[in-house]
């Protein structure tokens, strides 16, 4: 197909331009690229708190900034971080944009929700960057009361308001999810046909919409009792802070499984398309899915062990957190036994996933530790903590995230991304990143606390080695945003299909034309069936194959 | 040999046997984690995509290769539950015979006050080889008590008592930190934990002259406030008699019992009306702003040195 | 499929006036005292009784399919795990 | 009834999907319903059971007729709802008017009952916050998180109702111009569900607030 012909083709891109095609779009790719703008514009402006808060720990004083600002620039980098990137990036762009194409369908089932969903994020972000440009905020992301609620006396409610907001956004984009699956696959799609990134999201699904609702209304109670001093947090009048900590756990840790399993669904496309076989075991695969979505509700309290909780529920936590742990083993096994027998390439995105299941089996397993109650009361609120989610946030969720995108960037603009120096930006941000978050399981151990502006001297050169490779990894971020949009213009024309992968979403041209498909394709073939030529679907018999 | 400490000292009793527990789930993420590089790398070599149109084998799956890592991750994880849960019933669970210190926690200081009636600021002196249980409270946000070397932390929470022991093994300085973020000085909160050996502690102890110890200036303030007029020691006042009362269980007007420890007598000095005594009128008025937070830790030494026998050997 | 069912006005009457005469039972009974707690246990259940009434009759659960009732299951399921964990925190933090 | 919309929207294949999946999302949607009402009912409930006392006697405070009225009036307002959704099940254009009409009538009886309780609690200085007064000095300060939970739960009732009074005027004046008929009436559903949902929260509000100390 060369150049010409693609161009006059019509596809999602070229059907329409100027600013309203796109704000007010109900097309459920272009959304995606709302989504993919703003998330990268959010990712950046937390990475560079991110940036501020390694150079400030470069030396045991505290000489770059002051406190007040040391404590406002990690509240800005994990609230930016976590609610603007971490939890929209997958589902919203590569979900938004692959879902519908995965079971055959044209659209989400509520295509004017999913517009929505994108408003209420941007309204939201802008509430918190207000807040940011105002001051900020220095609670930490996670608002513990009494010091939001009465002592603080920085930008809290503004910020809860932006937060309050965007959760909104996630319920739309989960409950859009959970109709479209259930009810617009195509003919043969059966539950156990869909690709493993659709189950994943559909867990993910499960705890954006059970799980946001619960911090929207403890983050409005911390609003009301700021502006209306209702006294529900209120120690001086007999309130619990341990009741805030469970109502704010109950979402925020399910919230960290909102974060990793579409990544995992992103590692399970991968490794079944570059290893050219099935994914070994796909229903335990699916199931796991699942099975971390609900029992990721039972272990928040696992943040409490040393809170005054009382050392049964602390128990009772430790033991459901260690069952929590067994569906993400049973995932990276699995994986593991894809690549045997296999026809193991090495491009960007098989990196991603190769880095992404050794970075994820230390971040589970460091887990472990901190689920057992007894080490846990040493390593909590350590940089031991920092550095074990950073080893499942940055290490797999941003890895799933960046080897998504590259692996469905074909598809999504029609063009190719230069080969080379992805593998090479894959191999600097599998490098800065080890760098960056290593060190700190040792200052952990040592017991450097976290949110800590000034440490003892003796810190110093495992925070120096530290920065040092945050700074390695902050270039292998930067490279894909230059080579992609690069790409944009000079990349080289992808076909319909160039990695020969399975699935219906790569049996449509790229970019691929407003409804997906000419007509709704008959599934016929499992998911993943590479030992084959044939494709999973099959157009009905008389209508013209779309050239 | 570094210049910089890899790992903390062990200076309490149960610091090795944190370490244990630590080596033990470290080596088995070291060997989880070696074994899936392993294999990873040494599929990915050996099943090195050869040439364009290869076409593997379909392996769907093996029901008993699933069975085993699910069974074996869940055998380890119940090992490490276990072995976790016995350490924290340790670490959490004082001995009878500690030395009670109290500690009250403020915006960016720690105000730590022994029994003799000691007081030190950001610093705790204490003897080797004796368990030292702190009570300790907030007056405002909560903090959290944390020596490293002693493997050892707990939340210090605004209007309740949380308690933490630990049983100093080396004579030393260590550092202690607030790990609970508490505001701006959040990092400034540190302090010292100095550890003596028996004899050096008590010249320490005694070297400050003219201090009365918290029980006698608990009973000052047991007088003062008019405690007394109800709770009388015969017990025949409005109040219940509070001899011999810490620890025991008290039976409540709603059928309830609790033990009446360190958080009941502080919650019926703030919040008479939460726990009423069985038999007794609910007509003590609250003493909350009458009386500071050491003040309640003082009566509450007091009370805690109303046992029958020291009662009658005042007499 | 589901909730195409017309149901007759007089079921309709009937559950509203059950609705009623629960309210007021409910509200006498608050004027007794069963002791020992047994007050907050009869009013819930009245609660309870109220509410699925209300969901299977107004609002065609009953005549639904069983995803619906997944649905409807899974929301107040998830609500008692957080309740049921929460508690397990509260009411043994006595001997914490 | 000329315009019925018998098509369905483009990324549905047939209208019995379409309103399958219409179905489900709002049932998805009242799930997340449940979980944000129930954070303020575990506060509420861990609250309760930690100082029952306390509780009992602020619950007293609350005008109980006042409440138990309420409690009829929305569940008289659910009756003409589901009598509104049969009645578009059956193409009944002027009776589904009517009867939304009464469902907003009903609500906003409910919403006028509510404000003046609002108001007598104001003048009996029961709004949390400095001007707080409790007679039983010794329990005031657990008094005041009661009413806080009170005005946080009925408030966020209240502004559900107002929302729902929103939507039924909106379908009035949708049905006044003939968009529902037997073959489409979603939005009167969904609408009816929404409705339907916030009696029920009135249903668990009633008792937990108001009732809960009158036998002691």
């Amino acid at each position: 197909m060369n150049t010409q012909t693609m161009e006059r083709r019509q596809h999602y891109l070229n059907v329409s331009y100027g600013i309203r095609s796109w704000l007010f779009t109900t097309d459920h790719k272009r959304i995606a690229w709302l989504y993919l703008v703003s998330v990268t514009f959010f990712f950046f402006i937390g990475g560079l708190f991110a940036t501020l808060i390694r150079l400030e720990l470069l030396t045991p004083q505290g000489d770059l900034v002051q406190a007040e600002t040391y404590n406002k620039l990690f509240t800005m980098h994990g609230v930016t971080m976590i609610f603007f990137f971490l939890i929209p990036s997958i589902p919203a762009v590569l979900g938004n944009f692959l879902i519908p194409m995965m079971i055959g369908a044209r659209d989400l089932a509520f295509p004017r929700l999913n517009l929505a969903s994108w408003y209420i994020y941007s309204i939201g972000g802008l509430f918190t960057l207000i807040a940011a440009a105002a001051g900020g905020v220095d609670t930490g992301w996670t608002f513990y009361t009494p010091y939001s609620s009465i002592y603080s006396n920085t930008h809290v409610v503004l910020t809860v308001v932006g937060i309050f907001v965007t959760g909104f956004s996630s319920i739309l984009t989960g409950l859009n999810f959970i109709v479209t699956i259930h009810t617009m696959r195509a003919p043969g799609m059966t539950w156990f046909r869909l690709p493993l990134f659709v189950w994943a999201h559909y867990a993910t699904s499960i705890i954006f919409v059970l799980g946001t609702p619960v911090i929207a209304i403890t983050l409005l109670l911390v609003g009301l009792e700021r502006v209306f001093h209702l006294g529900i947090f209120d120690p001086e009048l007999g309130g619990d802070p341990l009741l805030f900590q469970h109502l704010f756990w109950f979402y925020s840790h399910p919230a960290v499984y909102i974060m990793i399993l579409p990544g995992m669904g992103v590692i399970s496309e991968l490794i079944a398309c570059f290893s050219r076989k099935r994914i070994f075991g796909y229903e335990f695969v699916a199931f796991s899915s699942l099975g971390i979505a609900v029992l990721g509700f039972l272990v928040w309290g696992h943040h409490m062990f040393v809170s005054g909780q009382s050392l049964y529920a602390g128990m009772i936590f430790s033991l459901l957190s260690m069952l929590v742990a067994i569906p993400s083993a049973v995932k990276v096994f699995n994986w593991t036994a894809t690549l045997y027998k296999g026809s193991v390439s090495f491009d960007a995105p098989m990196l991603y996933a190769l880095g992404f299941i050794g970075l994820f089996t230390i971040g589970g397993l460091t887990g472990l530790f901190l689920a057992s109650i007894g080490v846990d009361v040493h390593v909590h609120d350590t940089y031991f903590v920092i550095a074990h989610f950073h080893y499942i946030m940055v290490g797999s969720a941003v890895m799933a995230y960046l080897g998504g995108i590259h692996f469905w960037w074909p598809k999504m603009t029609g063009r190719r991304y230069p080969e080379a120096v992805a593998r090479v930006a894959a191999l600097i941000i599998f490098l800065g990143f080890n760098l960056t978050f290593f060190p700190q399981f040792i200052l952990g151990y040592l017991g450097m606390p976290r949110r800590y502006h000034v440490y003892p001297p003796e810190f110093q050169v495992l925070n120096v080695m530290s920065s040092a490779g945050a700074s390695i990894l902050a270039v292998g971020y930067v490279l894909p945003l230059i080579y992609l949009i690069w790409s944009l213009r000079y990349g080289a024309i992808a076909g319909m299909n160039p990695w020969k992968a399975k699935g219906l979403e790569w049996q449509t041209p790229s970019p691929p034309p407003t409804d997906n498909f000419d007509v709704t394709p008959i599934v016929v073939h499992e998911a993943y069936g590479y030992e084959t030529d044939e494709p999973q679907a099959i157009y009905p018999p008389g209508k013209p194959l779309h050239v | 040999m570094l210049g910089f400490p890899l790992f903390p000292d062990q200076a309490s009793s149960v610091a090795a046997r944190v370490d244990a527990l630590f080596y033990f789930l470290v080596s088995v993420s070291v060997f989880f984690a070696t074994l899936i590089c392993i294999l990873i790398i040494v599929f990915a070599v050996r099943y090195r995509r050869r040439s364009e149109n290869e076409q593997p084998p379909a392996i769907v799956g093996n029901l008993g290769l699933e069975i085993l890592w699910t069974v074996v991750p869940l055998g380890l994880t119940m090992v490490m539950f276990v072995w976790g849960a016995k350490l924290f019933f340790v670490i959490y669970h004082p001995p009878i015979n500690s030395l009670e210190i109290t500690v009250v926690a403020k915006q960016w200081m720690w105000k730590v006050q022994h029994p003799e009636g000691r007081l030190e600021i950001d610093e705790l002196h204490i003897p080797t080889g004796r368990p030292v249980k702190l009570t300790m409270t907030s007056q405002d946000v909560i903090h959290s008590f944390f020596v490293p070397a002693f493997r050892v932390k707990r939340d210090v929470l605004p209007g309740r008592y949380t308690t933490v022991w630990f049983e100093a093994t080396k004579a030393g300085e260590y550092q202690l930190f607030c790990s609970q973020y508490c505001g701006t000085q959040h990092s400034g909160m540190v302090g010292r934990i100095v550890v003596m050996e028996p004899a050096r502690y008590q010249t320490w102890l005694s070297g400050e002259t003219a201090v009365i110890s918290m029980a006698s200036a608990g009973e000052k303030l047991f007088q003062r406030l008019a405690c007394n007029t109800c709770h009388l020691e015969s017990g025949a006042g409005r109040g219940p008699p509070l001899v011999g009362l810490f620890g025991k269980k008290v039976q409540l007007q709603n059928g309830q019992t609790v033990t009446a420890d360190e958080n009941y007598i502080r919650e019926s000095i703030l919040e008479p009306q939460a726990k009423i005594t069985a038999g007794y009128a609910p007509i003590m008025p609250t003493f909350k702003g009458l009386v500071s937070e050491d003040g309640i830790m003082q009566i509450v030494a007091y009370i805690k040195s109303l046992t029958h026998e020291g009662t009658q050997a005042k007499k | 499929m589901n909730s195409n069912h017309v149901l007759s006005v007089r079921l309709y009457a009937v559950i509203f006036l059950a609705l009623v005469a629960l309210t007021l039972t409910t509200t006498g009974v608050a004027f007794i005292d069963l002791g020992g707690g047994f007050n907050v246990t009869v009013a819930l259940t009245i609660a309870v009784v109220k509410a699925l009434l209300v969901i299977l009759f107004f609002m065609h659960v009953r005549y639904s399919d069983r995803l619906t009732w997944v649905f409807v299951g899974a929301g107040f399921f998830w609500l008692a795990i957080m309740m049921a964990l929460t508690f397990g925190d509260f009411l043994t933090r006595g001997s914490g | 009834m000329s315009d019925i919309q018998t098509i369905h929207a483009h990324q549905f294949d047939a209208v019995e999907q379409q309103h399958e999946a219409s179905w489900i999302g709002m049932w998805v949607f009242l799930a997340t319903e449940v979980m944000f009402f129930g954070g303020m009912f575990m506060g509420y409930a861990v609250y309760r059971t930690a100082y029952p006392q306390a509780f009992a006697s602020a619950s007293n405070h609350l005008d109980i007729w006042l409440g138990a009225i309420n409690t009829a009036v929305l569940i008289c307002s659910s009756f003409t709802m589901a009598l509104g959704v049969r009645s578009a099940q059956l193409s009944a254009r002027k009776p589904l008017m009517i009867f939304l009409a009464l469902t907003i009538a009903l609500g906003a009886v409910f919403l006028g009952i509510k404000f003046t309780e609002y108001y007598f609690k104001y003048e009996e200085h029961l709004v949390p916050g400095s001007a707080f007064l409790f007679e039983e000095t010794s329990l005031a300060r657990q008094a005041e998180i009661f009413f806080s939970f009170y005005f946080a739960m009925t408030g966020m009732h209240a502004v559900h109702m107002i929302i729902g009074i929103g939507l039924l005027t909106a379908l009035i004046v949708m049905a006044s111009r003939g968009r529902f008929s037997a073959e489409y009436h979603t939005p009167v559903e969904l609408v009816g569900l929404y409705w339907h949902f916030v009696d029920i929260v009135w249903i668990f509000l009633f008792p937990l607030l108001y009732l809960l100390g009158r036998h002691l």
